[in-house]
Formats: C-alpha cells, structure tokens, sequence
C-alpha cells in the first residue's frame, strides 16, 4: 500500500514535470539558436509568458467553426499529455508505465495528430488543408518508422514495455550495435518531422505556402492556440525524452527505489532534456529547410534506416539464439 | 459359291465405278443418268444377294431401288430441272481433278480400314463392307463438292445406295432395316419436293447458294 | 410385363391419326393436350408394371427416368403450344389448317421420340430417331419465311446424312454381333448385345461406334457437327424449340450412351471416353464463346444447349460412378430447365413482339413475373443454387478435378465464360428503361412454373427412387 | 450415416430458430410486395431474427457448443450436415451482430422514396444465406449456400438498375464470384477426393496429401480470397459495394467478407490437416501487399463509397496478415505465437465488422440527405448533422486504429504477434515478419490520412454544394443503429481483453493453443499478449488518464483564462475567400500523397496546360492514374474473350456445303486416327 502510494506520488511528478519543463525546452531551443545567430534573444521563460498570454486573451473562433474545432485543442492536449507522462522519464517502474507500451504510445500520438488535421480542415481555409494534408502525408512515411524504430528497440529488448526496454539496456552490456545506430539515426529524423522542426517545417515562419504545423493552427487564438502550443511542446520534451530512454537510459532511477533515487534521475534527466534542447537548436541553425516535396525522400530515408534497423536486429537475434 | 463371291464383288465395284463417274460429271442429265445406272447395279447386286442367300424377301428391296431410285425419281428429278430452269451444267466448288484425287483417297482409306480391321469377319462381308464405306464416303465427297441443290440430292441418294449394299451384305439382317431405308428415301425424297417446291415459291433457283442469304442472326 | 410400352407409343400415334382428320385448330389443340396427358399417365404407369426387355422393346433403370420425362415435357409443351400457337393464329403467322397440322405433328413426333426410347431393337431405335428428326424438319419450316426454310433446308440435310452415317453404324454393330449371337433379329437386340458383349467383334464395335458417335452425335448437336440445331431453335415455333432442346438432343444422347454400354462393355474396344471427353469440350468452349455474339434471344438459348449437351458428354466421357450420375442428373435438369426457358422465352417474344436481344429491355418494370420466370431459369441453367443443375455441376466439377486436376479446368473455364455471356445478355433483357411495345402475355405459364418448380425441388432434395434409377443406370454406363 | 451423429444444442436450436424467421420474412415479403408496410415490416422482423441468432451465437461461443446433425437433404446419399462450433458461432455473431444494426437503420428507411420489391424481400435472404454459409456441414451445403449468398446479394447490388453503373458493377460481381466459386468447388473436389467424402467429418478424418493440400489450399485462397477482397483480385468489391443501397452496402463490406474470411479459416485451419510452414507465405504475402494497396487506392479516390469499399480490401489483407503469421506459428509449433496471431485476426474481423458497417451507415445517411456520394459535393455536415458526425468520427478513428477505440486492440494483438518473428526456424519467414510488420505501419498510418481526409472534406469545412447546405440530420433509428455500433467500439476498445478471454476456447481450437498469460495483467481489463512483462496494453487505464488530463487541461486554461470568446469571419491569413470551391479539395488534399506514392504504384502521370499570358482559356492540371489490378485482370481477359467469340463466330455464317464439310471432317478424322490406332 505503502509503495503504491509512492508510485502513484511519483507517477503525479512526472505528470506534471513534463508540463512544467516542456515550455523550458522550447526556450532554451531558441536561446540556442539566437546566440548562434549572434542574437541576444527572449530569455528561456519566454515560452511561460507567451502562453499565459494567450490564456488570458479572448479567442476569437470563426463563425462557421464546429464543435470539432472548439473541443480539439483539449483532447490534443490530453493525448499528447498522457502519452508523455508515461514515457519513462527520470524513473522507470512507476505506477502506470505499464499501461501503454512503445506500440500504444505511437497511437496515442496518432490520435493527438489526426485531431489536429482535422481542426485544421474544420474552417474551410485553404491553408488549413494544405496545413493537414501535409501533415498526413509526413505522418505516412515518419509513422511507420517511428513504430519500426520502438519495435526494433523492443526487440533487442525482447519486450514493447519501455520501462523494460531502458531497464534492459541499462543492465545489460550492451555492445553498440549497428541496428540501434540506424535506429537512433531513424528516430531522431522522426524526431524533427514531427515537432516541425527544420529541415521538415520551420517553427518560426507564418505566411508561407512552406509551413506544414503552423498552417494548421492559423484559425487558433487565445486559450485554444494556448494549448495546441503546449501539446506542441509536450511533444518535443516527450521525443527527447524517449531517445533519452531508449539509447541513453543512464541515470534513470531504476525500478522500486525510492524518492532519493528519483532526485539524481530528475537531475540527470533534465540535464539530457537541456543537452538535447541545445543539440537541436545548433542543428536547426546549420541547415536550411527543404521543399515540401523533398520531405518524401528525407522521410523515406529514415523509414529505409528503420528498416534496416529492424532487419538486422531480426538477424542478431538469430545469431543470439 | 465361289462365283456368287464374284458376280457380288463385281457388281459392287461397278457401283463404285458409278460413283467415281458421278464425281466426274459435270453436265445434270448426264448425272442423272449415272445415278440411274447406279440404282439399277444396286438392285442387281440386292436381287444376287437374294438368289444366293436364298432370302426372297430381299427381292422387294431390289425392286424398290429398280423402281425408285432407277426409274421414279431420276425422271421426277429430270421434269423438275427442266420446269425450274435450272442451269443444265453443275459448276464445281473443286476442280473435277482435285474431287477425283480425293475420291481416290477417300476409297483407299475405307478399303484400308475395313479390309484391316474385319479380319475376323468373312471376307464376302469385308469386300460388301469396304466397297458400300468407299461409295458413302464419295457420296458425302459428291455432296460438298457440287453446289446444286439436285445434285445435291443426288450424291445424297448415292450414299443411300451404299448404305443398302452395305445392309444386304450383312447376311441375315432382319427386314426392317430395308424397310426403314426405303421408308426414309421415301420420306426423304417427299420432304425433298416439298422443299424444293416451297424454295420455288421463294427464291427463283433451287441453287442453295441462293438460300444462304439469310444465315440467321443478322449483325 | 410391360403392358403400358405399347400405350405410351400408341396413344400419340393414333390420336395424331385422328387429329388429322378432326376439324378446327381449337379442337385439335385441346385433343393434343388431352393425348399427351394420356400418354404422360401412361408413362407414369410404367413405374408400377416391372420392368423388363422383350425383342423389341425394353423398359430398364436406364430409360424409365427419360420416358417419363418426355412424356411429361410432352405434355406441359403441349400445353404451352394451345395457348402459343393459338397467338400465332392472331397474329396470321398461321393458318388454321398448318396448326392442325402442327397439333398433328407434333403428336407423331412425341410418339417416335418415344419407340426410340423404349426400342430394344437398335433397328427401331433408328428408326424412331429418324422419324422424329423428319417431322421436326417439317415443323421447324411451318412459318415458311426465308430464314425458316432456310433453318429447315439446313437441319434436313445435315440429319439425313447424320441418319445415314448412324445407319450404317447400327448395320456395323449387327455385323459385330453376327458372329456371337448368330445372324438374325437377336443381333439387333440391345439387350443381348450388352449381355454378350465381351464376346463381340471389338474392331467392328470400334467402327460403329465412330459412325454412330458422329451420327447421332449430329442429332445431339456436338460441336462441329451442331451446324442446324441455332437456326432450327431460332425459326421453329418456340414450343418446338422448347421440345428439340429439353427431348430430341436427351433422346439423340441416350442412343448413344446405350452404344457406348456395349462398347465400354468389351475389353478390347476402344475406351469412348477420351473421344467423348474431347468432341464434349470442344462444344462445350465452342458453344460459351458463340453465346458473345448472339443478337436473337432464341439462338442464344440454342447455343447454351449445345454448351450444356457438351457437358453432359464430357460427365459420361469421365464415366465413374459420380460422373455418370450427375451426366443422367444434368440430363434430367437441362431438359426440364431448358424447356422452361423456350417457354419463357416465348411468353417474351410476345410480349415485346420481337426476338431480337436489342428490342428487349427493362423487363422487370415492365413483366415483373416473366422477368422473374426468365431469370430463375437462366441462373438455374447457370448451374446456380438453390436449382438442380447446381448438383450436378458440382458433383461433375468436383470429381474430375479430384482424378484429373488439370482436366477439370477446361469444363469449369467452358461455364463461366457460357455464364458471364448469359448473365450479360439476362440484364440487358431485364434492366434499364423498358421498351415499348409491351403487350400482356396470353400464353399459359402453368407449365413455366411447373418446371421450375421441379427444377427447384430436384436442387434441394432428390427423391431416392430417382437416386436409385440413376445410380443402377450410373452402373451400366460403367 | 457419415458419423454425424444427431446431437444438437439449444444453441444450434436458436440459430436454426432465427433462420427460419429469416425465411419467414423473406417469402412474406416476397408475397405482399405490392403494400410498402409490408416491405417495411421486413426489418423488425430481422431485428427479431437477428438477436436470436445472434445471441445463440454468443452462447454458443462462450460454452464452445459443438453440435450437429444431418437432413435427408442436397446430395443423396451423403445428405445435408448441419454443424455448430466455436467457430461457426463466432462468425455467426459477427454476421447476425451486422444484420441487427442495418435492420434497426433500415426502420428508420424513406417508406415513398427507399423501400421496393427489389430489396427489402432480399435483405432477409441475404442474411439467411450468410447463416447458411456458417452452419453447412459439408461441401455441397456451403458451396450451396456461399452461392445463394452471392445470388440474393447480387440482386441487392443491380436494385437500382436503371443506373447502367450498377448494372455493370452486377454483371462484374456475380461473374467474379462465380469464377470464385468455381475455384472453391477444385478445392472440395481435391479434399473430398475421387471417393466423394464430401461431409467435413469425412474430410478431416482424411485429410489430403501434400501436392493435393497445395491445390486446395490455392483453391480457396482464390476463391475465398476474391470474395473477401483480396488484391490483386479486389477489383470488383469497390464496384459492387457501393451499389448497393447503403446498409446493404454496410453488410456487403462489413460482413460478408469475414464470411469469405470464415470459408479461408474452415478449409485451412480446419479440413486440410496439419500445416506447413509455406502455406503462410501467400498469406503474408498477399496480405501485405493488400493492405497498403488497399488503402492507396482508398486515399486517392473521391467517392465516399468507395473509399470504403477500398478501405476493406485494405482490411481484408490485415486478416490476411494475421492468418498467415497465424498459420507459420502454427507450423513452426509456436503455439503461444499463433494464439496471439489468431486472437488478432478474430478481433480483427469483429472490429472491422462494427465500424465498418458504421461507417457505411454513416454514409448511407449522408447519401440519403444530399444525394451525393462524391467528395467535391459535400462539405461541412458537421453542421446540419452533427450526431451522423459525430459518430462517424468514432468509426474513422476506430478503424485509423487509434486507442481508446477498437481498431487499435486487434493492431496491438498483430504486432506483438509481429515481434515473435525472430523464433521462427525458416530464414525466409524470419526475413518476411519484419516486412510484413514495416508494411502494416504503414498501412496503420495512412490509413489515419485517408480517414482524415474523409471526415474533413465530408464533415468539416464549408458545403461545396447546394444539396449540401440543405442536408438534414437522418432519421431517429438511424441514429440509433449508429450508436450501437459506435458504442460497440468504444467497448471494444476499452475491453478487448474480455472479448479474447471470450474466445479463448476458438483459439485454441485453431491455433492449438490458447493465448497464455490472459488476466496475469496489474488490472483485469489489461490485455497482455505473452506475459506482462514484456506487453501490456490496458485501454481503460489509458482512457482514465485522458480523461483525468483533459479535465486537468480544462480546469487549469478556465481557471486563468477569462474564456471569452468571440465569433469572426475565418482568418486564412487575411485571405479570405469567397467561394466554398476555393477549399482544400479531396484531390488537393490527396495531391502530396500522390506526389510520394502514386507515380509507383498507379503509374500516375500530371500534365499541365498552362496557357500563355493573353490567352484567356482557364489552365488545367490533368492526373492520369493507372489500376493495374483493373486493367490486367479484369479489362484485359474480358477484351479478349469478345475478340476470340468474335473470330468464332465466323462459323455461325458458313454455307450449308461448309457445314457438310465439318461433319465429313470430324469423320474423316476419326476414321484415320482409327487407322493408325488400330
């Protein structure tokens, strides 16, 4: 009983450290990226303040929006919110890891994508169709090798549950192995198609027949907008944090151990959220987004990385037993 | 016995002889005659079938074909061409040449056949059998070489002529297969007149190329 | 023993006799009725006296089932053509005197199809074929147009020479049976001929039977020898479209199934099999693929008879137990089934005064019931359940590809080419806008339905006496 | 006589209860066709039928009834077997669960506009065949029945015949089916074998061998496979579903085909003996291809109907998948994996029954309000009918497999069953399970973007025509019959795991195993494949979660925010634009996936004409897709069955002397081979 209050103590944390950090990450991404540029730019809770903004200004909503629009921003949030609060972050076992596994969290932010396109189409705009339709055809191709990357990680782990996954990798001597390369290769492009990132979409721009994430949004304002910025950054603190459990799971508090552990995997844990933060604000700066249409192959590649990954983990597992 | 052998054999070759002159007529009296002369050969051959097997009843079936086949019908036939107008002369699908060959094959290969396969009947029965085949067998040759309706009828009753040989050559078979035969020449030659009456009301030749226009089933 | 084989010849035969001498079109039908229903009772009656084989005639599992069939097509024709042709008086298609004359024929025909199918004398057998032939002949001509002369001069002449080729099989057979049986009527006896078989001349069996397969074969309308059967269906009065396809082609075939016994019977004759199993695909393809072109209604159900009778040539050529009782089966179905469909057919050509495919359209608005009739007689012919050609199509497919897979494709390839055809045409005929003109229809639909109704019940559930008479028949055929 | 012995179950009683209501309700109709009521008392009466059967159904799944008994009927001598078990009592509820639906939606019909002597007399007929299908005991009976299926839905699909499109989608439909049968019919002659044990208790007592087994079991891919819908055979289910009217549509796509699904499962789990491990290749195979395909084809169409109708082929080849995998875990003695495998595809084709017949009702609602099926007249219904879209959204997320709904369980069930791929002894099958799992994400994933696009262009946006605008929100019982179902998948996602402890006995029964550690999960509703520790997926806890986050969310935005909120033209970026037409199309939206798929797999082609300036002509973009599947196997055999009937039919214009020449011919021939033969 004891114990499960614990877990469920330590469950409620990482709920709400997701949320809390999320906003943090985007910052510190800009702030890299602005002093790349020799730029002084916005400190890194600049983030907090332009969602509260947001909350606090009256949205305005078309006059031909449905329920489907109003109603969108807080399932995208919920999805996006679960779906992050149960990637092991700076504690493996805690009280519901379990409940979804690696294929589970996938669908989850599925669900969260596909209510997204649909609000973008709910208007009548062009743009938000061009927004969701590109979004679906990314999703097509970055879908695929997202779950093909989980399912080879789940296979040199020989389980779907994360927890296990880290865990596993974690304990055992891992030799580094040219499938978990590709994979690691294949996520972190997904990585960046789904948060819109450069090369795929450009977080900043408005008004351009290029964006993909921000065309969906256009009909947003105020609180709605608030939240679809949020699941936003939710989403890049959850990426981040599963390639963190995935490849570099070190310092991750392990299975049934208490609150004193959890302290140096929250610190470690924050340490890689901010190290890759910074990675990925360095990478945007040194490339230039591409043409909507290149992004088929770009993905493509990653899905051929995937698979490959996926292949060769089929292979050593035999060569294993 | 010996000679009865002959004068059968005899007959049923100049029968065959008929038909190859049938094949090689072109002008319609002429092979009307021919098929006069093969009737009464056939009633010949029928009424010596009866002597020697001693089976009277066959004589009628030999007076039958003297009756009809060589006299009736060759003349009905005669006054019909004359009232139609019909060309006097047969034009030919295949050359008289060509038809001859082919009539030459056709005769081998029935002789052929028979004599090869019937080794275990007697050979009276073999000789009647392998002639009767080879004059059917040019009868059809007759038939889809000419494109007159008359000689048409004619190469059809030439076949019939070699059925009936081929019956009275089976010893002992029972009459009502000669019966069936005469009844079904009846029979035939009456539908015969009335159809080449009727194609008289219709078309003005009994010439069948004639009657082919229509062919059913008009795109 | 056999007391009603003289009636079921005789009642036809006489009543045609006097139907020749009775005046007034509307008599003669109803005595042509009132005949065929005699001889249907009589056929009937045939189940309760034993059967048996006198020199002349015979009554055994093999032909009972066809009697019987016949008279009762007979009789349900019979009915449809007082109605039909009584429409064609109206119409001035025809003049009394030729109906009497039709009533008339059509008796004698139904008497000879019926020496032909009880003869134990292959003489006689012969000679009911050839009766049958030559008045159909004549009734196939009655409407005196160009193209129905021209139907008629055709089937005259390709079946005297089919009767002429068959004679000279059956004199082949005597002669074979010559030597075992003595000279004399007993070799022209069936049933002695099977009993002593072994014993025949197997070289002359094997000529016979290639004359008779090829002169009775006309008869059946086996590809490429089928050349008269369209035009005939197409020109003729449908009642006797309706009995050339549902009677003479069955009668034409059990002649030659009853040679086929003594042949198969012996052990060095040649095996009919494989020429059946051949002369019955190339018909079977031929006819499905000749369905494609076919522009007059009549003509296309003309064809799907020569598809089907290839079929049934194919079961008897795969022989075998399952084989040959669904070939007696589809016998059976395609005869009633395709008679049903003529009669339908007819009620359509009257109904829309034409023949022709393209000037038939939206027949389900127009005659929701004969749309109904005319479908349920084109799926059950397409082998469709819940219809007894089903069964046999499934029994017939279902054993050869157990014993020869790579055979069983040509028949299944050969039926559903005949089906998309026939599904193809059976919409254009019922869908879509109607065409004008759209009369009532005044001919009977009793017998339609009757069939069908057979037809059906044979589909869900065959009596065992009928099982018994085909399996001991299946037997014979080896 | 076959060894059937008579035993029989309250269980089979109420099935053979409910198809004689079916019957009933049939020939009743049939006779009163004339008086609409009548027609229209068809559906309660199928209501009633249906909730017996299905319910007998259930029963007899949960107590694994297996009774059976024989009727002097169909074949002589073999008679007509009657036969229950798990698994005809599984598909019987999902074929009796689809009829109760589409009968409560066909209440709810237009008495004037809907109901005719074409359809409502067949419905019932329909299903009964479909019943027949599942409890034929022998070849005659299913092949008998599989047939009538075919026959009465054939009537279904040609009911609007005036339209040549439906006539012609008919012909291609019985055609296709019956080709299919023909090929079902190889198979039971190859497994009832030359003695003729055409009862499936004769069948599995002797089993066929090897070379044999292959024919068969090519047999009934065939033919089952083209029924189900399977590529590259497909072609014909995206002509004929549509045709049909709506629910009959709905039962076609959503039932039907899991009776084929059912035909594949009795001939090769059940009568041809002992698996190989090659068998599962053609599944794998075809499967995979099908799925993506399938759903390609869906995502670049713009008619409502068919999308659906694609959207099943892509469905079918999941099954496809799962059986395969399946029947390789089975050969290779993975029990455990096959049970997983099997509990997929069952759950699968239980899925795929409810939404999509929900989805097609949906549709059949829109149709029926604007009278357009094609995506470049509808638009923005969300408005004149928000509960069809709201419960329309339900089915497309259900069947994109999104969690909490039930698409996503059967998923779930398939790639674990994927991951075990390593265990197997062949190479090659070690090699295919990845790619077939690379295939199935993909499939997973567009099959999000075709739904997406669906449901916005028809639901969301602004009406793109006047019918449109003018919708109206569909009759009470329509609703209804959507609710059901929409609820049928959210329960179904929320407790999946019930419904596998459900069929446990079927598993077992086909995969030889049941699924090994069901209820060892932290919570009773957690669905675990092999053991819990190494996957779980517990939907009730995930649902708990989004909700208790979204209240959160809520609470927390209303508590700062002042939720003002004001309605205002659309921004679109300060372009707003006048004409509805100026949206984002269906075709505009598919334009990218085209781009990245369509020029491999449909040869697609753009060509633009864009007029120089001055010319006042409008430009115009022209698409050219290529459907292979179409033009090989479909067009191509038909051209060249008429060519070859046009070159015969020469002969049926020759002369009479030509004929006499046949005839001498085929003499003249016999007599020589005679001559050499003899």
């Amino acid at each position: 009983m004891e114990e499960t209050l614990t877990l469920l103590f330590g469950q409620t944390i990482q709920m709400f450290l997701v949320l809390l950090v999320a906003p943090a990450i985007t910052g510190i991404t800009r702030r890299t990226k602005a002093s790349f540029m020799r730029r002084q730019g916005a400190p890194i809770i600049q983030p907090y303040r332009d969602l509260i903004k947001l909350v606090r200004k009256e949205s305005v909503i078309a006059e031909n929006a449905s329920w489907l629009f109003r109603s969108a921003p807080y399932a995208i949030l919920a999805f996006t919110w679960v779906a992050a609060a149960l990637v092991p972050t700076f504690a493996s076992g805690l009280m519901f890891n379990w409940a979804a596994d690696a294929v589970a969290l996938v669908a989850l932010l599925g669900a969260a994508r596909a209510l997204l396109a649909l609000a973008g189409m709910d208007v009548g705009t062009s743009f938000g169709g061009i927004g969701s339709s590109r979004e679906m055809m990314i999703a097509t191709l970055a879908e695929p090798a997202m779950l093909l990357v989980v399912l080879t990680m789940a296979l040199t782990a020989g389980t779907t549950r994360l927890p296990e996954v880290a865990e596993f990798l974690i304990s055992a001597p891992v030799t580094v192995r040219v499938s978990l390369a590709l994979a690691l290769v294949a996520l972190v492009i997904v990585a960046l198609a789904e948060n819109a990132r450069i090369p795929v979409d450009n977080p900043a721009t408005h008004l351009e027949l290029t964006m993909v994430h921000e065309a969906m949004v256009l009909e947003y304002s105020g609180r709605h907008l608030a939240m679809i910025e949020m699941a936003a950054q939710l989403k890049l603190v959850l990426y981040i944090s599963l390639i963190a459990c995935l490849f570099l799971p070190f310092g991750m508090a392990p299975a049934n151990t208490g609150p004193a552990a959890w302290l140096l995997g929250a610190a470690a844990y924050l340490a890689k959220l901010g190290i890759g933060a910074m990675m990925l604000g360095a990478w945007e700066v040194s490339i230039a987004k591409m043409r909507v249409f290149r992004v088929g192959e770009f993905l493509g590649g990653a899905f051929v990385f995937a698979f490959l990954a996926i292949l060769l983990a089929f292979l050593t597992r035999e060569v294993l037993n | 016995m010996n000679h009865a052998y002959d004068v059968s054999h005899l007959l049923a070759g100049l029968m065959l002889v008929a038909s190859f002159a049938l094949l090689y007529q072109d002008r319609i009296f002429a092979v009307l005659n021919i098929f006069a002369a093969q009737a009464i050969l056939l009633s010949m051959a029928v009424g010596w079938e009866a002597w020697t097997q001693q089976r009277p009843h066959l004589f009628i079936t030999a007076a039958l074909a003297l009756c009809l086949k060589g006299i009736i019908i060759p003349v009905a036939l005669h006054k019909m061409i004359v009232r139609l107008g019909v060309h006097r002369d047969v034009e030919q699908v295949v050359g008289v040449g060509k038809t001859l060959l082919l009539g030459l094959a056709l005769t081998s290969l029935s002789l052929m056949l028979v004599l090869k396969i019937t080794v275990a009947a007697d050979s009276f029965t073999r000789e009647g059998l392998a002639l009767a085949l080879a004059i059917i067998l040019l009868g059809m040759l007759m038939m889809i070489t000419r494109r007159n309706a008359v000689t048409q009828i004619v190469g059809f009753m030439s076949l019939e002529n070699g059925l009936i040989l081929a019956a009275t050559g089976a010893r002992g078979m029972p009459l009502v297969v000669e019966v069936s035969v005469a009844f079904s020449v009846l029979i035939a030659l009456f539908v015969f007149a009335v159809f080449v009456f009727r194609i008289r009301e219709r078309f003005d030749s009994v010439d069948i190329e004639a009657l082919e226009h229509v062919r059913g089933d008009t795109k | 023993m056999m007391t009603s084989v003289p009636l079921v010849i005789g009642i036809p035969f006489v009543s045609a006799a006097v139907l020749v001498l009775v005046p007034g079109y509307r008599a003669s039908a109803a005595g042509n009725v009132l005949a065929m229903f005699a001889t249907f009772l009589a056929g009937v009656s045939l189940l309760f006296v034993d059967a048996g084989a006198s020199s002349y005639f015979i009554v055994d599992d093999m032909n009972i089932l066809f009697i019987i069939l016949n008279t009762l097509v007979g009789f349900t024709a019979s009915v449809f053509s007082a109605s039909y042709i009584g429409h064609e008086i109206e119409t001035g298609k025809l003049t009394p005197l030729f109906v009497r004359f039709y009533h008339a024929m059509f008796l004698g025909m139904m008497g000879s199809m019926n020496v032909a199918l009880t003869a134990n004398n292959i003489g006689l057998m012969w000679v009911g074929l050839e009766m049958a032939t030559l008045i159909t002949v004549v009734m196939v001509g009655i409407y005196r147009t160009p193209s129905a002369i021209e139907a008629a001069w055709k089937y005259f002449i390709l079946g005297s020479v089919g009767i002429s080729l068959a004679f000279f099989g059956t004199i082949l057979i005597y002669l074979a049976g010559q030597k075992a049986l003595g000279e004399g009527a007993p070799a022209m006896t069936w049933s002695l001929l099977q009993a002593a078989a072994p014993q025949l001349d197997a070289s002359l069996l094997n000529l016979a039977f290639i004359f008779l397969l090829i002169g009775y074969g006309t008869k059946v309308g086996l590809a490429p020898l089928h050349a008269w059967l369209p035009d005939a269906h197409a020109e003729g009065p449908t009642p006797i479209s309706a009995v050339l396809s549902g009677l003479l082609l069955n009668v034409a075939l059990y002649a030659l199934l009853r040679f086929k016994m003594i042949v198969s019977a012996h052990p060095d004759a040649i095996d009919p099999g494989p020429i059946m199993i051949v002369m019955g695909l190339i018909s079977l393809i031929f006819a499905a693929f000749m369905l494609y072109q076919r522009r007059d209604i009549k003509r296309l159900f003309a064809y799907s008879s020569i598809e089907h009778m290839g079929l049934i040539t194919f079961a008897f050529g795969m022989g075998g137990p399952l084989a040959n009782f669904a070939g007696l089966l589809h016998m059976a179905m395609h005869s009633l089934t395709k008679s049903a469909i003529f009669f339908a057919v007819g009620h359509v050509a009257q109904a829309k005064g034409t023949q022709r495919i393209a000037g038939i359209r939206g027949l389900s608005v127009t005659h929701p019931g004969l749309a109904i009739g005319l479908a349920v007689g084109v799926f059950a012919i397409s082998g469709l359940p819940p219809f007894g050609v089903f069964m046999s199509e499934f029994l017939i497919l279902t054993t050869t590809f157990a014993r020869a897979p790579w055979l069983a494709i040509f028949p299944a390839f050969g039926l559903l080419v005949a089906f998309g055809a026939l599904l193809w045409r059976l919409q254009d005929l019922l869908f879509g806008e109607p065409t004008e003109p759209a009369h009532k229809v005044s001919a009977s639909s009793v017998p339609l339905i009757i069939h069908l109704g057979l037809v059906l019940i044979a589909g869900i559930y065959l009596p065992p006496t009928l099982v018994g008479w085909f399996e001991r028949a299946a037997e014979m055929l080896k | 006589m076959t060894g059937v012995g008579f035993s029989t179950a309250p269980q089979l009683a109420g099935l053979l209860v409910a198809i004689v209501l079916y019957a009933a309700a049939a020939v009743f109709a049939a006779i009163f066709h004339r008086h609409k009521t009548a027609l229209a008392a068809v559906y309660p009466f199928c209501i009633v039928a249906a909730a017996v059967a299905a319910g007998a159904g259930l029963a007899a799944l949960i107590a694994d009834t297996s009774a059976g008994f024989r009727l002097p009927l169909g074949l002589p001598v073999i008679g007509l077997h009657i036969r229950l078990d798990a698994l005809s009592a599984f598909f019987g509820l999902i074929v009796n669960l689809g009829v109760l639906t589409t009968a409560i939606y066909g209440i709810g019909l237009d008495r004037d506009r809907d109901l005719s002597a074409r359809v409502e007399p067949f419905f019932p007929a329909y299903a009964l065949a479909m019943n027949l299908v599942l409890i034929a005991g022998d070849a005659f009976g299913f092949l008998f029945s599989w047939e009538l299926m075919s026959l009465t839905s054939w009537v279904l699909v040609v009911s609007r015949h005036r339209d040549a499109e439906n006539r012609h989608a008919g012909h291609v439909y019985l055609v296709m089916a019956a080709i299919g049968t023909a090929s079902l019919l190889f198979a039971f002659g190859g497994l009832a074998g030359a003695a003729g044990n055409y009862a499936f208790d004769a069948i599995r007592a002797a089993p066929p061998g090897p070379l044999v087994a292959g024919l068969v079991l090519a047999g009934a891919i065939f033919g089952a496979g083209s029924k189900a819908g399977i590529a590259p055979l497909h072609a014909w289910l995206p002509l004929a579903h549509p045709a049909a009217p709506s629910h009959v549509s709905a039962l076609m796509s959503g039932v039907m085909t899991k009776v084929a699904i059912y035909g594949i499962i009795r001939i090769v789990f059940d009568l041809l003996g002992t698996p190989v491990w090659w068998w599962a290749l053609p599944f794998l195979f075809l499967g995979a291809t099908t799925a993506v395909l399938g759903l390609l084809y869906a995502v670049l169409d713009n008619d409502l109907k068919r999308v659906l109708a694609y959207s099943t082929v892509e469905n079918i080849g999941i099954i496809f998948v799962g059986l395969g995998l399946a029947l390789a875990f089975k050969a290779s003695g993975l029990a455990a994996a096959a049970a997983v495998a099997m509990a997929a595809t069952l759950l699968h084709c239980l899925n795929h029954s409810w939404f999509k017949s929900l989805l097609f009702l949906g549709a059949g609602a829109v149709l029926h309000s604007t009278g357009r099926r094609d995506f470049d007249g509808l638009g923005g219904l969300i408005h004149r009918m928000p509960v069809t879209a709201a419960f329309w959204l339900v089915g497309a997320m259900s069947i994109s497999a999104l969690p909490p709904f039930n698409g996503f369980v059967s998923e779930w069930l398939l790639f674990q069953a994927v991951l075990a791929g390593p265990a197997f002894p062949e190479p090659i099958l070690r090699f295919m399970s990845p790619a077939v799992g690379a295939m199935l994400a993909l499939a997973a994933a567009l099959a999000a973007a075709c739904f997406v696009r669906a449901f916005g262009i028809v639901y969301l946006g602004r009406p793109r025509s006047r019918e449109a605008a003018e919708a109206h929100e569909t009759a009470r019982p329509q609703q209804v019959a959507m609710a059901l179902l929409a609820g049928l998948c959210l329960l179904g996602g929320l407790f999946g795991s019930v419904a596998v402890s459900a069929i446990q006995p079927l598993i077992q029964m086909l995969a030889g195993a049941p699924l090994p550690a069901t209820g060892t999960g932290p919570t009773p509703f957690s669905l675990v494949a092999f053991d819990a520790a190494r996957s779980i997926y517990d939907a009730p806890t995930i649902a708990v979660f989004l909700l208790i986050s979204g209240l959160l969310a809520t609470l927390l935005v209303h508590r700062l925010s002042g939720r003002r909120t004001r309605l205002g033209p659309p921004w679109g970026c300060g372009f707003p634009e006048a004409s509805p037409l100026a949206q984002y199309s269906a075709s505009s939206f598919s334009q990218p996936l085209r781009r990245v798929y369509g020029a491999t797999v449909f040869g697609a082609s753009e060509t633009i004409d864009m007029p120089q300036p001055g010319d006042d002509r409008p430009a115009r973009l022209t698409v050219r897709l290529h459907d292979y599947a179409w033009e090989l196997l479909y067009a191509a055999p038909a051209r060249a069955v008429v060519r070859l009937s046009e070159r015969l039919n020469t002969l049926q214009f020759l002369t009479i002397r030509s004929y006499l020449m046949l005839v001498f011919g085929a003499l003249i021939v016999l007599l020589l081979i005679a001559a050499v033969w003899f």
